[in-house]
């Protein structure tokens, strides 16, 4: 189970690749992962960048819950989360979810479980930048 | 007591403050804590709020020392 | 839209960032990515190896009419399907699906039903040689 | 007629063929085809059909030129 909130951009399949290579217990036992992988979208010129904020503690303890929730609801192996924080620029990858399983309908549903809880209950807050100025996403 | 209470997003940028300290001898709760610390503006019905971390309801009480966050809705991921 | 059978072992995160580092049309379109990946579990000593056969010609026209239904059924905007056939050992990669979309919901849909129409439709077999023998494996 | 017939899999290695050319002067059909080759055993309940690679059904007719595939269910993914 790992939880990272980080400022530094990411690609998704090299943290899957190191992630997989490094956790020894996955190594024959898995045999259905389940990813999600979100993105800034570049919406023409309308949006410039996007600044991620978090509440530094509650985030982390929630992200936490969430994988030891899913651990404990399906037969899943092994949970992975990373999202990033800060600045971020059209095209880079915002969130990073996969669950690790024996079967696939554990994987699918633990992985969508954790994005899912993730956009609905992590204290996380987007900001645009726009043309025009400063505006928040709003729900 | 001593509350230690945090805005985040926009509405850190409305109440211009993202941390304050506040004081109080009678008991609390989040509700209480808006009302002294936004001059008895109403708690708008979107705002969420957590103490020491944990989400929590208006009602919830709120002890010394404790950490009372106000935040919008959350949009992450 | 890209489908692969292949007797190669492959890495399915190397597969994936190769493929969205040429697919041009995903960059800063792409809001959301779900993926699933199949893996040979490794039993112990009771299965050593495990063989994939296909119906070549008609495999590929099946994996190829997924992935179009997928597209006309849900606002996705390509998909990626590779699967391994011949000798595979524990712990190898079987199958790799993705979708791409702009939005979470259709790219969830869109992956579990490209997995899922691909292991009840898509004519490959399994057989594995245990210990004692070898055993096409059954549904 | 000419039919080219196809076995895959365990089947396969049961009828210890993975493929034999039929002819015919009568109108087939997946189960025809079938009894033909198998020697009138009957066509297990399990089994699956192609013709020209796309799934059919034991009625399904078979024209002159067809390529007809019987294979056990499928356990890819």
């Amino acid at each position: 189970m790992k939880i990272d909130i980080t400022s530094n951009k990411f690609n998704p399949w090299i943290q899957l690749q190191t992630f997989e290579k490094n956790i020894i217990a996955l190594h024959g036992k898995c045999g259905a992962v389940a990813t999600f992988v979100g993105t800034m979208r570049d919406e023409g010129n309308t949006v410039q960048t996007m600044f991620l904020e978090h509440y530094p503690g509650m985030t982390e303890k929630y992200l936490q819950t969430f994988s030891e929730t899913a651990l404990q609801r399906w037969d899943i192996l092994d949970t992975l989360i990373i999202h990033r924080v800060g600045e971020i620029q059209p095209g880079e990858t915002i969130v990073l979810v996969a669950a690790w399983a024996k079967h696939r309908d554990s994987a699918f549903e633990a992985c969508r479980f954790l994005i899912d809880t993730l956009k609905s209950r992590a204290p996380f807050w987007k900001r645009e930048t726009l043309n025009d100025g400063i505006k928040w996403v709003e729900k | 007591m001593s509350i230690d209470v945090k805005f985040f997003a926009s509405l850190r940028e409305q109440i211009g403050k993202s941390d304050i300290q506040i004081e109080s001898t009678d008991s609390l709760t989040c509700a209480k804590i808006w009302a002294q610390v936004c001059n008895n503006a109403p708690l708008p019905s979107h705002i969420l709020m957590a103490v020491n971390k944990e989400y929590a309801v208006q009602s919830a009480p709120v002890q010394d020392g404790d950490e009372v966050a106000f935040f919008p809705p959350v949009t992450g991921g």
